[in-house]
């Protein structure tokens, strides 16, 4: 572990606390979504400020992880789903051709429900996406590694397990992980898809305390059917519905509005069920 | 995934330098009969022992086999277990060695001999059973060769006999798959090279040779001529040979060699000058 | 994903060069056979009074009942055989013994069929020749056959087994459904296609099967009426006669190839037809 | 409530008397091909012998030993596999990665690998005698005994690492996806260590396979018993050997027998040695 201590000293504070541009603005327009001509996703308006959390609540079916996918155009590895309307990231729509695959993809980093480190050990798992992106040298790797291990709070629980098999650690771990691996990237804006559904309490914990720390350097748009959980975390909550078969935004503002003060009858009867 | 490359290194490395080292030794290729291969392999030995700048390769495969590849160019001596026939005039045969055909039953047959029309009727299904030619009570089992081979066309022609003629029960190919078959059922008959017969009846397999009309079937027979079913083992080449060709086929049909061809219980040609 | 133009050139060489490799072999095979087929009919085939290449009359359906009637009884044999041994290894066995016996398995599929075929002549036939002489016949066959192919049809049904989701396992457990019954019901019903399209695969393989055949079937050309009579099979008819045979018995002979590529390809069909996509 | 109870037990019956027809039928089938194997090793056994392994064949092959029988089939099979095994992976990734996405050609091929692995050895042989010895010139040889079993396995190899490369979880892909890694990245890095040891099962089936065929090899690596000193030697793999001594020389069987158990030993530690390996990658 010498050779940390020994790039650390050689660093100035500044330059490693930079984490990657200005946070993403984020903004949705009548987005709808087709899956094999059966619509999904029917004209979703949405935005999401800078440095917040936008949390997607909803029945599960109600299409808020068609949203979530279209942003990174991640539903385009399916078959049959065409996409229609804009997404604007800093007031660019991401869906023409034009706006490259690769552009996008680096701005926007996307997390999974069940956590899927590759599989090769931790270091790998953060060292091999950098040096696919072309960043060749070994030092400014293993620097940004230890950056983003230590901002996901992993760096203590791993530093001496680095060569082992990502697959050996724990659910939570492996979730904090697989952050650390997309915010190695330096996305601006963060995709989470339900990230706490396979978790303990206590790593649910762990996760929402990070996700709260990272809102200082990237957008968050998380998915989640935990209401509990976007009450305590989200700036901003979005209600999703499903109307014979489609899903629409019914309601998009603060967390306190739309918890105590929800101004449609639907999230009224379906925040009741909730304990507050 | 580093383990497994310098693995492929090492192993590519390892055929390319075989490879190269194609050295400067002429080669002679011979291929034919099955029947032949053995004891060519054996005489070809010592030849390499004696001219180590010279290889030999010998392929067994068949008659027919032997006379394509030298028609097709990819050997310089074909192997064949009997004569020429008239539509291959363009070869030239060197006999090396005779072998006889000689009819096998299983040990425990109790039949001592058959005349020549004996076999003929139970070949041709006449007799169908043992009993009638001094033997138990039983069906007879008849094992014929396949379609192609000399011994089959020697074995007809010698018995005045079409191939569709005979009723055979077992069809087999090799000289060794016969006699197999022939140990492995008791009230079986067929047919095989005389060498391998004798070879095997002394080796403890359950086999016997069966004396045709009174004449018995042993290699002192075939050695003088009087033995019925002869048969030349013929190495065969084609327009000029080159001088190494010449000095093997020399070689095989020397003196030198007839302890080898009494090994495998042939008869070899100068025995017979 | 980034796609990089040279890798994704060597992957298309690479297939290129198999399919260059598949149309080479089925075209050598088909130009080996034309001479025959520009020649006579086909009919002939069927038409001749037997099999005499020497005398030009090549009439091959007896060998080619032969070749099918080799090949039926083994897959009633080996097939439920198979799925019974594949059944003990996944779920009846306690762990170290299912490996024991999954490695003995992959053994026996590797044992060269000449071995079959020593064994066949030498223990098998005399023991059938005792009550029905010959010996040789269609019953060695099958008998032999059925054994070669048995440990390809367990690691076959093995492999379908494996998709079988644990979930449903646990499932079946957490409602104590005997051990039986979740096989019965669940497992089996679940990959019964994939199962049957795997074994029918593994028969088109004991259609090839040449070198234990012809060692124990008495290499007859006839069509068989009991199961003690000797038979001929097409790869045996081959393996026999092709280093013996002269210009238009060659070509006679690539056609029965071309027969057993078409058979071959009919059970391929057939495998095709039962398969389905394993359910999520 | 008693047709309930009669109807639990039933169940009960028919698992019970299923697990035992079940243990009888595992037990009793492995019988008859075990006393096979037994059978060959009483019979090579007293043959088998430390000269056996060290010494060449002497009187073709039934005395003597073995040894520049493993040389040359050893070059045999790497060969084939230095052939199969680069080439099958990448068919196997082009057809699984759908490179040029075209359903029609790539379902032709695969149907035809399907069949091409029901073909009869034999015409493997015949195919690479005409084009490896005769068209190409390489004559009887170990090359083109190598590529001829290359040309057989390489459908079987293929269709196994297609079927391996379709059980790789799906989640590598997405997170691979996601992270916009390369193409070959995820390939190399992520795809094939993940089915690393499914690829090293189909390497042994087809090293198996390739070690007990006789028919292709006859026509196409030849019977020389002595020391290949190149690739372009002919060379005698231990099948044909054993085929060999079985079916032309009287008096072959022990040597046979003695082979075949040599033949056994070399696939059992060939089979540990790739699963071992692979497993580590």
């Amino acid at each position: 572990m010498d050779f940390m201590k020994k790039n650390i000293k050689t660093l100035n504070l500044q330059e490693k606390l930079s984490i990657g541009k200005k946070a993403a603005t984020l903004r949705i327009e009548n987005l709808s979504v087709y899956y094999d001509q059966q619509l999904a996703v029917n004209k979703v308006t949405l935005d999401a400020n800078p440095n917040e959390i936008l949390a997607l609540v909803g029945p599960s079916g109600c299409g808020k992880s068609s949203i979530l996918a279209s942003i990174n155009r991640m539903n385009m590895m399916i078959d049959d789903c065409r996409v229609t309307g804009r997404i604007l990231i800093n007031s660019e729509n991401v869906l023409t051709d034009q706006y490259s695959l690769t552009k996008l993809r680096q701005k926007v980093g996307m997390v999974f429900q069940s956590p899927n480190p590759f599989p090769m050990s931790v270091k790998d798992n953060i060292c091999f996406p950098l040096k696919d992106h072309g960043l060749k040298s070994k030092k400014d790797r293993e620097v940004r590694m230890f950056d983003v291990l230590q901002q996901t709070g992993l760096w203590d629980e791993v530093k001496d397990r680095l060569n082992q098999s990502a697959l050996k650690l724990s659910g939570g771990q492996q979730q904090r992980l697989c952050i650390a691996r997309a915010l190695a990237l330096k996305p601006q804006l963060l995709l989470l898809d339900e990230p706490c559904s396979a978790l303990d309490p206590k790593a649910t914990e762990k996760i929402e305390i990070l996700l709260q720390e990272l809102k200082s350097t990237v957008t968050i748009v998380m998915v989640t059917h935990n209401l509990a959980q976007a009450k305590r975390i989200a700036e901003r909550v979005a209600v999703c519905w499903s109307f014979n078969g489609s899903g629409r935004i019914v309601e998009c503002s603060q967390t306190d509005i739309v918890f105590n003060r929800p101004a449609s009858k639907i999230t009224e009867e379906y925040f009741s069920g909730v304990a507050g | 995934m580093y383990k497994f490359k310098n693995i492929i290194i090492i192993i590519i490395g390892l055929t390319f330098c075989v490879s190269c080292n194609n050295n400067s030794k002429t080669k002679i290729e011979l291929t034919g009969s099955s029947t032949v291969a053995p004891l060519i392999m054996e005489i070809g030995r010592r030849f390499e022992r004696l001219n180590p700048h010279i290889l030999i390769n010998v392929q067994t495969g068949g008659s027919s086999r032997g006379i394509n590849d030298i028609k097709n160019n990819l050997s310089n001596i074909g192997m064949i277990s009997r004569e020429l026939k008239d539509n291959e005039a363009e070869f030239t045969e060197h006999t090396i060695a005779w072998d006889g055909i000689t009819v096998i039953l299983h040990k425990e047959n109790n039949v001592k001999q058959l005349s020549h029309q004996d076999v003929l009727n139970i070949f041709t299904g006449k007799i169908k059973n043992w009993q009638k030619v001094g033997g138990v009570n039983k069906k007879i089992v008849v094992i014929n060769k396949a379609e192609g081979r000399s011994t089959l066309e020697l074995f007809l022609k010698h018995f005045g006999m079409k191939n569709s003629d005979v009723e055979a029960d077992i069809i087999v190919g090799d000289n060794q798959q016969g006699l197999n078959m022939v140990a492995g059922s008791p009230l079986s008959i067929g047919y095989v090279s005389i060498g391998a017969a004798i070879f095997e009846a002394e080796n403890g397999m359950s086999v016997k040779l069966i004396d045709i009309d009174g004449l018995e079937s042993k290699l002192s027979n075939v050695r003088n001529g009087t033995f019925p079913i002869l048969r030349p083992l013929n190495l065969v080449t084609r327009g000029q040979t080159s001088k190494e060709v010449m000095e093997f086929i020399n070689f095989a049909q020397s003196a030198a060699v007839s302890d080898v061809i009494n090994q495998h219980y042939f008869v070899s040609t100068n025995a017979n000058k | 994903m980034r796609t990089n133009k040279a890798v994704e050139l060597m992957l298309k060489a690479s297939a290129i060069l198999v399919v260059m490799v598949l149309i080479f072999i089925f075209s050598f095979i088909f130009f080996k056979s034309l001479p025959f087929i520009t020649d006579n009919q086909l009919s002939s085939l069927f038409v001749d009074d037997g099999w005499y290449p020497t005398t030009n009359n090549f009439n091959l359906f007896p060998i080619i009942v032969g070749s099918i009637s080799i090949m039926v009884v083994p897959l009633l044999l080996s097939a439920p055989l198979g799925i019974l041994l594949a059944l003990f290894c996944r779920y009846y066995a306690p762990k170290s013994l299912a490996k024991v016996y999954i490695a003995l398995i992959e053994l026996l599929s590797g044992i060269p069929s000449v071995v079959y075929g020593l064994w066949g002549v030498l223990v098998l036939v005399p023991w059938i020749g005792q009550y029905a002489p010959p010996g040789a016949s269609l019953l060695a066959g099958w008998i032999i056959i059925a054994i070669m192919i048995l440990p390809l049809m367990v690691i076959c049904v093995d492999n379908q087994l494996a998709l079988v989701p644990k979930k449903w396992l646990s499932g079946a457990q957490a409602l104590s459904i005997t051990r039986w019954g979740t096989i019965w019901k669940i497992v089996l019903p679940s990959c019964i296609s994939n199962i049957s399209s795997g074994l029918i695969l593994q028969t088109g393989r004991a259609l090839g099967e040449t070198m234990a055949v012809l060692m124990v079937c008495g290499n007859i050309v006839q069509i068989p009426t009991s199961m003690f009579d000797p038979i001929r099979t097409l790869t045996a008819n081959i393996a026999l006669e092709m280093s013996y045979a002269t210009e238009m018995h060659v070509s006679v002979l690539f056609m029965s190839g071309l027969i057993l590529l078409l058979m071959t390809s009919i059970l391929m069909s057939l495998a095709y037809a039962f398969k389905r996509q394993p359910v999520e | 409530m008693h047709s309930r109870d009669s109807q639990l037990n039933n169940a009960r019956v028919v698992n019970h008397t299923m697990t035992i027809i079940i243990w009888s039928v595992a037990l009793s089938t492995m019988l008859l091909p075990l006393s096979i194997i037994s059978d060959v090793f009483i019979k090579g056994l007293a043959h088998l012998n430390w000269s056996f392994l060290t010494e060449i064949p002497k009187n073709s092959g039934r005395e003597g030993g073995i040894s520049s029988l493993f040389i040359s089939n050893s070059l045999i099979l790497i060969v084939c596999l230095a052939v199969v095994i680069p080439i099958g992976i990448t068919t196997a990734l082009y057809l699984n990665e759908r490179v040029s996405p075209n359903d029609k050609v790539d379902k032709w091929i695969q149907i035809s690998l399907d069949v091409l692995a029901g073909v009869p050895s034999i015409i493997f042989g015949l195919f690479g005698y005409v084009f490896f010895c005769q068209i190409l010139g390489l004559g009887f040889s170990i090359l083109s005994g190598g590529l001829s079993l290359a040309c057989m396995v390489l459908p079987l190899f293929i269709r196994l690492c297609e079927n391996n490369l379709k059980n790789s979880p799906a989640s590598y892909r997405e997170a691979a996806e996601a992270l916009n890694i390369s193409h070959t990245g995820f390939i190399i890095k992520v795809l094939l260590p993940s089915v690393a040891e499914g690829i090293g099962a189909a390497v042994v089936v087809v090293m198996g396979r390739a070690l007990a065929e006789t028919a292709v090899l006859i026509f196409t690596a030849g019977y020389a018993l002595r020391y290949p000193n190149s690739l372009f030697d002919s060379g005698r793999s231990l099948s044909i050997h054993i085929y060999d001594l079985a079916m032309n020389v009287p008096g072959g069987m022990p040597a046979a027998s003695a082979t075949a158990i040599v033949l056994f030993l070399l696939l059992i530690i060939l089979n540990a040695l790739v699963r071992f390996s692979c497993r580590r990658l």
